[in-house]
């Protein structure tokens, strides 16, 4: 397991960048859609990025090296000073359910906007401005 | 059973959950059974508004953690005002709309009773919370509320409006979780009082940039510049009950959570310039656009985001003077906001339209609600006997306390903007010839003990501010005192 | 043009803030410290969920009891969102959409072996999905993880069969009962050991299946509450009627 | 361990691959289930990253039911980007027809 650990480090600036960079990268890309795209479902789904995004981020900081899931399965009993941040896991639970609540929100607004403007593209809907 | 900040969240909460049962065993039960729990919330609102002002801060542990290992709820002096508040008006609020009668259609009904129900306790529930975790689910909870009820009428306007507030309210919601891990990495806790404690040691460019992440998302719940896009269309598109809620309920709940997070887990002399300019910016566009609407509850949704800009000034100022006026403020901005909303929408009911040039001598048809109106534009823009004048008072002592010339005359001028455009429709109500068509709406008795409630407490406040002064200051000094807070929170047992 | 140099400057800005911020907690390292004498709240929580719970899934543990009330709130998010999805999408049956209306369903069915597949699946699924959140303080799952489970499995029913429509009334009850049921069980620990929530001393043993006190009983109402929440959300998006084409 | 390394970085790669595949697809079915992708090979990541709870619920929610809703959506509205309004699509139907 010293090997492990060896290797971790040696890798280390290319794990945080695969690890981080691609949560980073997930966030720009979905901000990229909700502010660029016109398409309404298009938007949701860059919404819907930017919260894999952060989810990802929030395990990748929970991460520890060599440390198993928080689990204290038969033979991990006493294994509790090598086991992984639970914490960001609980909470990213409830981000993706939340996640996915929002989502269904938003689309079901979407269903009732093109019911009545007959379009979906967000720059032909402007009944209601400044 | 003890009284405990606890029950303002699990009674509404399993009342929710009930709610479609009741409604299969009683036809009406949607609409009365809110009414008793909200009237149970300012039962108990009373009950411990009293204790916590005469023995101090109120705390309670959820799940038998004792902080900072479980969620913890506290009620400060300051949180236990503003949820009285919040209960008091969200009861208001109800009673008027008990019969209001867009939205006895059907089975709606009991989705409206359940929605609207709900976002007060998620309001509550952010103004009571100690967790910032939990803050941002009860944002969420009042956030998905106040989506649906935008979009409530399933109109054309209701579906956009209601879009534009789920598109800045998902990204808010995702910028307030990028904030909430990054101080959690730092500090490695979620409990407010204890990222206080730690928080001077974290890396100042760390906190800059969390501080800045939170601030974009309460910004948007805020309805600060320039992220209150949502909010004129919101407020004008919701049922005109859920205006005045927005207006009374969330709006002040929002400002907390801003508040809270900025005095209290980083530091007020980080935000007080950027709250100064920020909500001075806010005003200033928000009372300019209003100036220029023809659509009444557009305007009152421009002033309302005008006041809480005033509001976010106050607290950026952050003396004890200028913080005594923002609590001031936030009441009578409550209160006279949701007057405001109650009357006008009889209004519109009675004129089926909601631009401003049809109301030309409605006061000969609607003479009572007319005066109700009048009294409430009357204690908004500040006139001297009635509430609004205190709070205007004392943010612009606060001001001149701390030298800033500037911004008093600011505040002024843009006083004078309000009272330009809110004279003109009391001009238009009283002086303006009316069109002969008989009144068809009476308000029901409900509504109208609801908006008479509200103008007499315009009134009393107004004549004797002293009745409610010294809780305020109280509210105000342990806003300002960090270490206590942390103290209360951390020698929880 | 301006908004695109606009945006691309706001996603670098957004982006340096971001891995820069995030690099001050380097990836993989050690920010829990020791457990047996726990200075983080995630060391406490490590140490606790095993000895004072006996919960085996310590994510559980924090998920049900220690954080329990950010799951209260969680289950109210999904309820409302289920409650503002009926409320945006309701029709009432007279009304018509600016002179919409479609009622005939242009889908094919699905061939007979996707038929018979499903209906062999369903149950199968409905038993893994119950499955997940019984064993939820054991092994990683639990009642949201079942409960969304249990939601594909009526999914599957609802893309198969175009006439499968759920039972509403048991919908309702088993909706509200769940829900309350999860408040009254918070209810027993304000009134029993004085805080809202609390857990039962008596927590059995690490890994048995009857572990963790409330836990596992909790975790099953969330299930119940979870999945009947996404079931009526699916059910009310797959009853939209199609549009004209 | 380097089989663990090699992993999360082709897992990131695809990820965002599959990211900006699904904004840049103009047919927005394809978009769709790109985004299931990315929600896929995010639950392996979680369970590679030791959070086989998360990686649960994301697989059930992430990957099934926010992709049929998403595919509900789009039959309800329209399936290309550049297509987006009533108006757009009888043109487009005409033209065929002509």
């Amino acid at each position: 397991m010293k090997e492990f650990q060896e290797i971790f480090l040696r890798y280390h600036a290319l794990l945080q960048a695969a690890v981080y960079g691609s949560a980073v990268l997930l966030i720009l890309i979905g901000l990229y859609a909700v502010l660029m795209k016109k398409h309404l479902v298009k938007i949701v789904i860059g919404l819907s990025i930017i919260e894999s995004g952060v989810n990802l981020l929030f395990v990748a900081v929970g991460y520890i090296s060599n440390h198993t899931a928080p689990i204290f399965s038969p033979g991990y009993e006493h294994a509790a000073d090598k086991m992984v941040d639970p914490v960001p896991q609980a909470l990213v639970l409830t981000a993706i359910v939340i996640g996915f609540a929002t989502t269904a929100l938003a689309l079901s607004l979407v269903i009732r906007l093109y019911r009545h403007h007959k379009t979906a593209n967000i720059e032909q809907l402007k009944s209601l401005r400044w | 059973m003890v009284i405990s900040p606890i029950h303002y969240i699990f009674v509404p909460l399993a009342t929710a959950f009930l709610i479609p049962l009741l409604q299969k065993l009683y036809k009406d039960a949607a609409r009365v059974v809110p009414g008793l729990v909200l009237f149970y919330n300012l039962v108990i609102s009373v009950i411990l508004f009293r204790r916590v002002m005469q023995h101090g801060t109120v705390t309670e542990i959820i799940a038998g953690w004792r902080p900072p290992f479980g969620i913890n709820l506290i009620m400060t002096p300051f949180s236990a005002t503003l949820a009285s508040l919040v209960s008091f008006m969200a009861f208001a609020v109800w009673l008027y709309g008990f019969r209001f009668k867009r939205v006895l259609k059907g089975g709606e009904v009991m989705y409206y009773e359940i929605l609207q129900l709900m976002m007060i306790a998620g309001a509550l529930g952010i103004i009571l919370t100690g967790d910032l975790f939990n803050l941002f689910v009860f944002i969420e909870i009042t956030g998905i509320t106040a989506i649906s009820l935008v979009a409530f009428y399933r109109d054309r306007h209701g579906a956009e409006a209601g879009f534009k507030y789920m598109l800045l309210g998902s990204l808010a919601s995702s910028f307030l979780l990028l904030g909430i891990l990054l101080i959690y990495t730092q500090t490695g806790t979620l409990n407010m009082a204890q990222i206080a404690q730690k928080m001077p040691a974290v890396d100042s460019g760390v906190k800059v940039i969390a501080l800045i992440f939170i601030l974009i998302a309460l910004g948007i719940e805020a309805e600060m510049f320039p992220l209150n896009s949502w909010a004129p269309d919101a407020y004008s598109q919701a049922p005109s009950p859920t205006s005045a809620t927005f207006a009374s309920v969330l709006a002040v709940a929002a400002l907390y959570a801003l508040i809270r997070v900025g005095y209290t887990l980083f530091d007020a002399r980080m935000i007080s310039g950027f709250l100064i300019v920020m909500g001075f910016l806010t005003m200033l566009i928000a009372e300019m656009a209003a100036f220029s609407q023809t659509d009444l509850k557009r305007m009152l949704a421009y002033s309302s985001i005008g006041q809480m800009g005033l509001a976010m000034v106050a607290f950026g100022i952050g003396n004890e003077t200028a913080i005594f006026g923002a609590l001031f403020l936030m009441i009578n901005h409550a209160v006279i906001k949701a007057l405001l909303f109650m009357s006008g929408s009889y209004f519109i009911y009675n004129l089926q339209t909601k631009k401003m040039d049809a109301l030309n001598g409605i006061h000969k048809r609607l003479p009572y609600v007319s005066f109700l109106f009048s009294l409430g534009v009357l204690a908004i823009i500040g006139f001297p006997p009635f509430s609004g004048f205190w709070s205007k008072l004392y943010i612009l002592y606060g001001a001149a306390n701390k030298n800033m010339l500037l911004l008093i005359i600011g505040i002024l001028s843009i006083t004078l903007i309000e009272m330009t455009y809110y004279l003109r429709v009391i001009g238009r109500i009283y002086f303006a010839k009316e069109k002969s068509e008989p009144a068809s709406h009476k308000p029901s008795v409900n509504a109208l003990v609801a908006m008479t409630a509200l103008a007499l407490v315009i009134i009393i406040l107004g004549i004797y501010p002293d009745l409610i002064s010294g809780y305020l200051h109280q509210a105000g000094r342990f806003l300002l005192d960090k270490q206590a807070y942390i103290q209360t929170v951390l020698s929880m047992r | 043009m301006l908004k695109k140099i606009f945006v691309w400057f706001l996603l670098a800005v957004l982006g340096i803030a971001l891995y820069a911020s995030f690099g001050r907690a380097p990836f993989g390292e050690n920010r829990v410290g020791p457990t047996d004498n726990p200075a983080t709240v995630s060391a406490f929580y490590l140490k606790n969920s095993a000895e004072k719970l006996q919960t085996a899934n310590s994510v559980t543990a924090i998920v049900v009891n220690f954080r329990g009330f950010d799951t209260l709130g969680e289950v109210t998010v999904l309820f409302l969102a289920a409650t503002g999805l009926a409320s945006i999408l309701y029709r009432k049956e007279d009304e018509d959409e600016e002179g919409e209306h479609l009622p005939v369903r242009i889908n094919l069915p699905a061939s007979s072996i996707v038929r018979t597949g499903a209906k062999i699946l369903f149950p199968l699924i409905l038993l893994l999905g119950i499955y997940i959140f019984v064993h939820g303080h054991l092994t990683p799952g639990g009642g949201f993880q079942g409960g969304s489970v249990i939601a594909t499995g009526f999914l599957l029913m609802f893309i198969t069969y175009r006439r499968f429509g759920t039972n509403h009334k048991v919908m309702v009850w088993l909706e509200s009962l769940s829900g309350l049921a999860f408040v009254l069980t918070g209810l027993y620990g304000l009134i029993k050991y004085g805080s809202f929530l609390q857990n039962t001393p008596d927590v059995g043993h690490l890994n048995d299946l009857v572990s963790g006190g409330l836990i596992p009983l909790i975790y099953i109402f969330i299930g119940i509450k979870v999945s009947t929440e996404l079931t009526n959300v699916l059910d009310t998006l797959m009853n939209i009627k199609p549009k004209k084409r | 361990m380097t089989t663990f390394i090699l992993f999360l970085v082709v897992m990131g790669i695809i990820l965002i691959a599959a990211a900006l595949y699904a904004v840049i697809q103009k047919d927005l079915l394809y978009a769709v289930l790109a985004t299931g992708v990315v929600s896929l090979v995010l639950s392996v990541f979680f369970y590679l990253l030791q959070a086989p709870d998360v990686a649960i619920t994301e697989a059930a929610i992430g990957i099934a039911l926010t992709t049929i809703i998403f595919i509900i959506t789009i039959r309800n509205t329209t399936r290309d980007e550049d297509i987006y309004s009533e108006d757009l699509i009888n043109r487009f139907k005409n033209k065929k027809d002509a």
